[in-house]
């Protein structure tokens, strides 16, 4: 199955990318997305992930298609 | 519910007069207007600041600032309610965010605005990136809470 | 801080902006404005309401307006703030109160703002008298708490 | 000593007058202004008082030219 990653602000600065397009088989998690792609560094403890544009928990199994994204704490308003 | 998401100033007065406008059939229900506007400030944690960038998750940001305001529909009576919110590149003075809710009575009205802050702050994904007087640029890492100092 | 007691509709928004434009100074301090409208509505204890008359006590009026905004200014850091209510004859939604409050931090400028409108609310001297669809009149007795539901 | 008496919204309209001006001589209280402009009735339980545009309990003592004000409870904003 085939999933995008986005990441955003400082997160994207840091990695130095602002997506990657991903291939699995088998049942993965939100954190198994970042593992895969981001095999050299944890995940840092202040991420906040979607998939699909709503928030999810790391343990979140995600599906064919899914669009997830890791981003910092949100600072606007 | 009017939901902006914009890159260019807007100016929240025009806005609101605007938006009224096109619902006068509601104005003799609305006892009362809560109105919060936050503006770019020229300095942050002791440090002057000559711009900022806002980054935002087009989609996401949509998403979740709706989910916002029907928590705050829910949990109140609010006959309307409109908030807009800049992206891109901003001035020292700009308007970040306008929330204005209409409701008939103050007490509702009061506690809703505020609650679509405070979870705007918390959960609308937006980020912004501070110009500092010096030419260096500053991720802002968190935001307070609203309800203590800061 | 400025007061105005008017017997000639207003609107608040270019009163804000008016205000405003005459303290371009300490824009760069401002990082949040807190504006609360109250608004006459055309219905009141389940009856149709078409017109008010707002008395009050001239200089009385201005001097526990004053007050309630000096109680605000001890409790939180203000950077400015404006306040006008309206007197005489008013028709349904027609502005009777606005109170704009203006502070580096949002919760200052709720907090703040909340206050003098639950204060004024409270402790002004301002009398309405209803005139209903019916043509009886009818003194309003009693404000709500704006802190519970009404 | 004189004083004088002003009275506001349903309380004017009930009373028929908006103020009156009285004269004393020795101690008295807001108490004893209202009963001295009302013989015919008691003063009311919510109406509140001020003297010289501060609000005042009933028993406070009133000087010569103060402006004593009564009225109900307030219902502005």
């Amino acid at each position: 199955m085939s999933i995008k990653v986005r990441y955003f602000a400082s997160l994207k600065e840091r990695l130095g990318r602002s997506e990657d397009d991903l291939t699995f088989t088998g049942l993965i998690t939100v954190h198994d997305v970042w593992n895969q792609s981001n095999l050299d560094q944890p995940l840092p403890p202040n991420i906040l992930a979607a998939v699909n544009m709503d928030y999810v928990a790391l343990d979140s199994i995600v599906l064919d298609g899914d669009i997830v994204a890791f981003f910092p704490p949100v600072t606007g308003g | 519910m009017t939901i902006k998401i914009t890159a260019g100033a807007f100016n929240p007065y025009q806005e609101i007069q605007a938006y009224q406008q096109e619902k006068t059939d509601k104005c003799g229900a609305i006892g009362a207007t809560s109105i919060f506007i936050g503006t770019m400030r020229d300095f942050n944690d002791g440090d002057t600041v000559k711009g900022m960038t806002l980054e935002y998750y087009p989609g996401m940001t949509e998403k979740q600032l709706e989910l916002c305001i029907i928590e705050a529909q829910q949990q109140w009576p609010i006959i309307d309610s409109l908030v807009i919110h800049r992206v891109g590149d901003i001035l020292p003075a700009d308007t970040i965010v306008l929330v204005a809710v209409w409701s008939s009575h103050r007490g509702d009205a009061f506690d809703a605005s505020r609650y679509i802050m405070e979870a705007l702050k918390s959960k609308v994904p937006f980020w912004k990136k501070e110009l500092l007087a010096t030419e260096n640029e500053r991720w802002v890492t968190h935001n307070t809470n609203g309800y203590q100092a800061g």
